[in-house]
């Protein structure tokens, strides 16, 4: 179920497919633990002439016993699944690094916009940069994006980094990562959010930091001008 | 059904309901701090809805599977507006 | 698990009606609840909507507020007189819920009408909104309750608020056609055949397929719309607050 | 359809005698069984239509922008109308309908030996509003700019305002759809807890009440409580569109979010109100044809009371990502994880219910063990989805589709096709067709399986929902194949349905009549006629033991009707 999972690029990516390997362990083992239970129960109590069924009402501790014990293991479970994905959350979502680099994204019906805040490191100056559809972040460094929308929700998620996020209009949502690998990766819009919600696609560039400088370079020039 | 006249009439609450409603006036010209203010107008309004559910709605004599019926939506009221607060209330608005 | 006895287990007496309205009170506490909570969690976060609440006139939502305190102190007296079988009192009780519910009706359209000279429509801001939805759904449901009042005080008009002679209800078996089980229906509404412990003191007859009236006299409703007013009017008690009193 | 039994009805003055009108028998009835057969019908007429819409939806993901049989292509303004139009169609409109009153109204009266609900005519307007809402939501399709494309959960600003969408009065139709669906099942609900309390048989004590009853009430709770904030939502949501009020509109100091919490405050509750009717059937259905008590009564009972009072705080686990507060993410996981706990009570004692048994695979009993064997996988990839950190990558995409439609689709139709199997000889007086009915479980039961367990393994490959065209994406093109293969299987799935038609219909009319208890069964609908009528019972029923005295081992039968008077009182001490 989870052989088709996208290639990890990013530094918490290996967490959430941790999460997701270890739960499928878990509710694999009771899948298959189940399901073969339901057969076997099928095939061995099918109805035999002159067999009475027998009278069993689960009423008693004693024979409630099975049950509480594999509930008393389900509720462990429960905790220790949750326990070791609060630490994953906490990591991708509430503690955020400052960010080496600072992106903000504008989405819209139906494009993505990025905007980097130029040499003085503040948005909303004349020195901003924007770039349409491809966001470029450098490897191995802190990305902290500003995650805003210009009519309705739309979500942001790159596959590969493992990194989804809604975005709302009229607030700022925080988000960050960091990449791993060099390469071009998937940006999709993954709410519906209108006629165009199909061809909302954008793409994730990852570059070594000294092409990414020569890219941030090139641009400016060529907006400045 | 239920014994006449036990506790206040009908009209005794009456005349506390009107009382407590021009409360809300005697308040405002007083001029007490704001957040004392809205303790109390929501104090008053309180103690009146309860006046007239215990009263006029004969709670008081009503079985303990009618306090079930509406304790159940008025606790998940209670828990819907306490969740939210982190979500709308204290939210802080950019753009 | 087999315990071979028909226990019946009894406790407190409630009609079915009246269950039903305290269940449909129930759930108008979620639906303003929804409405309130919303309006709320958002004039928490906004302060400065209170300048919008300091273009609403409290005088005049205080005299609404008492009108509607009064119209729940004469519906009570309305029903104080079922118990009197007092059929002339029990009228003009009635009424007078029914004129204060529409003078309430009337000075909110004042005001609603003060509003829109002013060019505050629904869509001024998000105060206004509120405003607009929570007094207009509590006003709804005053046009309900005043619906509901007037159609008892017609059949209380007309006297049948109670069967003709007791006993004999509205609900008389039809003459059986042919090929029809005939069911004794006193056998079912004998309340001391019934388990739970909620004794149904409602006659379980057939009911028609028309608008006719229940197994229960008419009279019984006073209550259970009374009920009903009373809730509209502790909704108000909250809404006035809410949104004139906190400027 | 009733064959000559005729309701005795008549406390009207104007209309006094049983030989009644067509219209008053079969269009403005108050009987509660006639009424459960309108929701019933008109629910799995709905199925139908959302059924074609999925067909269409499958179309376009597998086949992109060819021309669909009998329809043409599916465009995206189509796609995103398909997508919101199946999932309202399905959740509310099938589900609600056939499992949630169709039931309710059916089995609650008769289990507790009732002669009707104690408001009929409130269950007659209950029906006929949902009607009104039907054909709200029929009318959408054929309005200017078609019904509303926004999703079946409708999150705003999309459905607040027409300019992002361009559609007015598809989705005006679409909430007020809602809202009367919602003012009729709070009518209906009222009268189910009502008669649940009320009406009873005499000794039939809240220890007796068969589970089918306790889950049905507990599916009209689970829905009472939580649909209130999300009438007030939709109002607001209306006056965002048709007053120019800004609720959730950002930019006019609305809060988008604010409709996501009233919409799922209710949303989850509601899978519930969909799950437990179809649990309730399965519930009865198992000791029956495992001729053996069911296992731990009362745990079941109290599972399901603490999994309702758990189910209304754990609705932000649909909006992990939603931008909501990611503190509260937490809190939100752990009571969703811990909901897991009282529904693994309740799947361990159904197994429990099989052992030692003496288990006959008739038709309803496949349903019922189909409904647990696929409902365990929408149970188990839940928690995929309820743990915070790995619903970060499995939002929003394939992979949610699979799991809930492992979970809707056993409820609402593996659930529902077990009580109708079940209770269709009391419901028409006849026998259905048993060859016709295994044909059509096994059909469906595989391809169903294979329909939507490839959906997880796409899902999990990134293959996001709603989207109209997936050769837009490369990340999707290895899914192209399976793709087609779950389309294929899709359509047999429904064509698969057919089964169903002929066996329903003709056995109504011409099946083999039913005798009062074809499957020797305990509770208090197996001693009324079968098909019961007007006023259910010939004389007022009295219980006198718990509902699953099965194979007791001091009898010769193997079950014991709770209305048989017990050996020593049998001279009639009650």
């Amino acid at each position: 179920m989870l052989k088709n999972l996208p290639q990890s690029v990013s530094t918490f990516s290996g967490d959430i497919d941790g999460i997701l390997y270890f739960i499928y362990a878990i509710v694999g083992f009771f899948f298959v633990a189940t399901e073969g239970y339901i057969v076997y129960s099928l095939v061995r109590y099918r109805r035999k002439d002159g067999v009475k069924a027998r009278y069993e009402t689960g009423e008693t501790w004693r024979e409630m016993r099975w049950i509480i014990g594999i509930v008393i293991v389900v509720t462990v479970l429960d905790f220790v699944i949750d326990s070791k994905g609060a630490g994953v959350w906490a990591k991708v979502k509430e503690n955020f690094p400052e960010g080496d680099v600072r992106i903000k994204v504008v989405a819209q019906q139906f494009s993505w916009t990025f905007v980097y805040p130029g040499a003085d490191g503040q948005f909303d100056t004349r020195d901003d940069l924007t770039v349409p559809r491809v966001l470029h972040v450098p490897i191995h460094s802190k990305i902290r994006l500003i995650l805003t929308s210009k009519d309705v929700i739309h979500s942001f998620f790159l596959p590969e980094v493992r990194l989804k996020q809604d975005i709302l209009p009229g607030r700022q949502i925080n988000a960050w990562f960091e990449a791993t690998r060099t390469g071009t990766f998937n940006l999709f819009c993954s709410e519906l959010c209108g006629l165009g919600h199909t061809k909302m696609l954008g793409s994730l560039e990852v570059q070594e930091p000294a092409d990414y400088e020569r890219w941030l370079a090139e641009t400016t020039k060529e907006q400045l001008e | 059904m239920e014994p006449e006249k036990k506790g206040l009439g009908y009209f005794a609450i009456w005349v506390w309901l009107v009382a407590l409603t021009v409360g809300y006036l005697v308040e405002r010209f007083i001029g007490v701090p704001r957040h004392v203010a809205l303790a109390v107008i929501f104090g008053i309004a309180l103690v009146k809805a309860l006046l007239v559910a215990w009263n006029y709605m004969h709670l008081k004599h009503e079985s303990r599977i009618i306090f079930v019926i509406l304790l159940i939506p008025i606790l998940l009221f209670a828990i819907l507006v306490l969740l939210l607060l982190p979500d709308i209330t204290l939210v802080h608005r950019g753009n | 698990m087999i315990v071979q006895t028909a226990a019946v287990e009894n406790s407190g007496e409630i009609s079915t009606g009246k269950l039903g309205i305290w269940w449909l009170i129930g759930s108008e506490i979620m639906i303003f609840g929804g409405a309130i909570g919303s309006f709320i969690l958002l004039r928490l976060a906004h302060p400065d909507w209170a300048d919008n609440a300091g273009h609403l006139s409290v005088p005049i939502g205080s005299l609404n507020t008492l009108v509607l305190l009064t119209s729940s102190y004469t519906m009570v007296k309305a029903f104080e007189n079922v118990k009197k079988r007092d059929r002339k009192k029990i009228c003009r009780f009635l009424l007078a819920t029914a004129l204060m519910g529409l003078v309430f009706l009337g000075i909110k359209s004042f005001e609603y009408h003060g509003k829109f000279s002013h060019g505050i429509y629904p869509n001024t801001n998000l105060f206004w909104a509120f405003y607009f939805t929570l007094t207009g759904l509590h006003a709804l449901h005053v046009i309900a309750g005043i619906t509901a009042i007037l159609i008892l005080w017609t059949f209380g008009l007309r006297d049948r608020l109670w069967p003709p002679a007791p006993g004999t209800g509205t609900a008389s078996p039809g003459s059986p056609g042919p090929g029809i089980d005939i069911i004794d229906i006193s056998n079912f509404s004998d309340p001391s055949i019934r388990g739970g412990i909620i004794r149904p003191n409602v006659n379980m007859s057939i009911p028609g397929p028309r608008w006719s009236g229940g197994g229960r006299p008419i009279a019984d409703r006073i209550e259970l719309v009374g009920l009903y007013w009373h809730f509209v009017d502790v909704v108000w008690i909250f809404l006035f607050p809410l949104l004139y009193l906190t400027a | 359809m009733e064959g000559n039994r005729h309701q005795a009805r008549g406390n009207s003055a104007h209309h006094s005698h049983g030989d009644e009108k067509f219209i008053w028998k079969y269009v403005f009835s108050t009987d509660h069984k006639m009424i459960a057969k309108q929701y019933l019908f008109t629910g799995l007429f709905m199925a139908l239509v959302g059924a074609f819409t999925a067909y269409l939806m499958r179309w376009q993901l597998a086949y992109p922008n060819t021309a669909a049989p009998g329809w043409g292509v599916v465009t995206a303004d189509k796609f995103n109308m398909l997508v919101t139009m199946h999932g309202t169609i399905m959740v509310f409109f099938v589900g609600m309908p056939v499992l949630v009153a169709a039931l309710s109204n059916f089995v609650i009266p008769l289990q507790i030996g009732a002669r009707d609900m104690v408001f009929p005519r409130l269950n007659m307007l209950s029906y006929w509003v949902f009607v009104a809402s039907v054909v709200c939501l029929l009318a959408s399709f054929f309005v200017p700019a078609g019904a509303s494309a926004c999703g079946w959960t409708g999150y705003p600003p999309l459905s607040a305002s027409q300019e992002y969408t361009g559609i007015f009065w598809g989705v005006v139709l679409w909430i007020l759809a809602l809202a009367l669906e919602f003012a009729s099942f709070t009518m209906g609900g009222i009268n189910y807890l009502a008669t649940f309390m009320c009406a009873r048989a005499k000794g039939l004590t809240y220890s007796r009440v068969p589970l089918a009853t306790w889950f049905l009430v507990g599916a009209s709770l689970a829905f009472f409580f939580s649909v209130g904030p999300l009438i007030a939502g939709a109002i607001m949501l209306l006056l965002d569109n048709v007053a120019g009020t800004g609720f959730y509109l950002p930019q006019k100091g609305g809060e988008p979010l604010l409709w996501q919490h009233l919409f799922w405050f209710f949303g989850h509750p509601e899978v519930y109100v969909v799950f437990l009717p179809g649990l309730a059937a399965v519930l009865e259905i198992i000791p029956v044809f495992s001729r053996k008590p069911i296992f731990g009564y009362r745990t079941m009972v109290w599972s399901m009371a603490v999994a309702l009072a758990l189910s209304y705080v754990v609705w932000a686990h649909h909006m992990f990502i939603s931008g909501m507060d990611p503190r509260l993410a937490m809190p939100f996981s752990i009571t969703t994880i811990l909901i897991s706990v009282p529904f693994a009570i309740i799947i361990f004692c159904m197994l429990a219910s099989l052992r030692g048994g003496s288990i006959r695979l008739a038709t309803p009993m496949l349903w019922a063990v189909g409904f647990l064997v696929t409902f365990l996988i929408g149970g188990l990839t839940g928690i995929f989805l309820g743990s915070a950190a790995s619903n970060i990558y499995f939002h929003g995409t394939y992979f949610v589709v699979a799991h809930f439609h492992y979970t809707f689709f056993p409820a609402v139709f593996f659930g529902g096709f077990a009580a109708i199997h079940f209770w269709f000889p009391k419901m028409f007086g006849r026998m259905y067709s048993e060859r016709l009915g295994k044909i059509h479980f096994w059909l469906t039961f595989v391809f169903f399986n294979c329909t939507f367990w490839p959906i997880f393994q796409i899902g999990s490959g990134g293959m996001i929902r709603r989207i109209a065209d997936p050769s837009q994406y490369r990340i999707l093109d290895q899914f192209k194949t399976l793709n087609v293969f779950v389309t294929i299987s899709a359509f047999i799935l429904i064509a698969g349905q057919i089964v169903f038609v002929i066996n329903f219909f003709w056995s109504i009319f011409r099946g083999p009549a039913a005798e009062a208890n074809p499957f020797r069964a305990n509770t208090l609908e197996w001693s009324a006629a079968s098909p019961p009528p007007h006023g259910n019972f010939t004389a007022a029923p009295v219980v006198y033991r718990g509902p699953y005295e099965y194979s007791l081992p001091d009898r010769a039968e193997d079950f014991v009707p709770q209305n048989e008077p017990p050996l020593a009182q049998a001279e009639g001490t009650a």
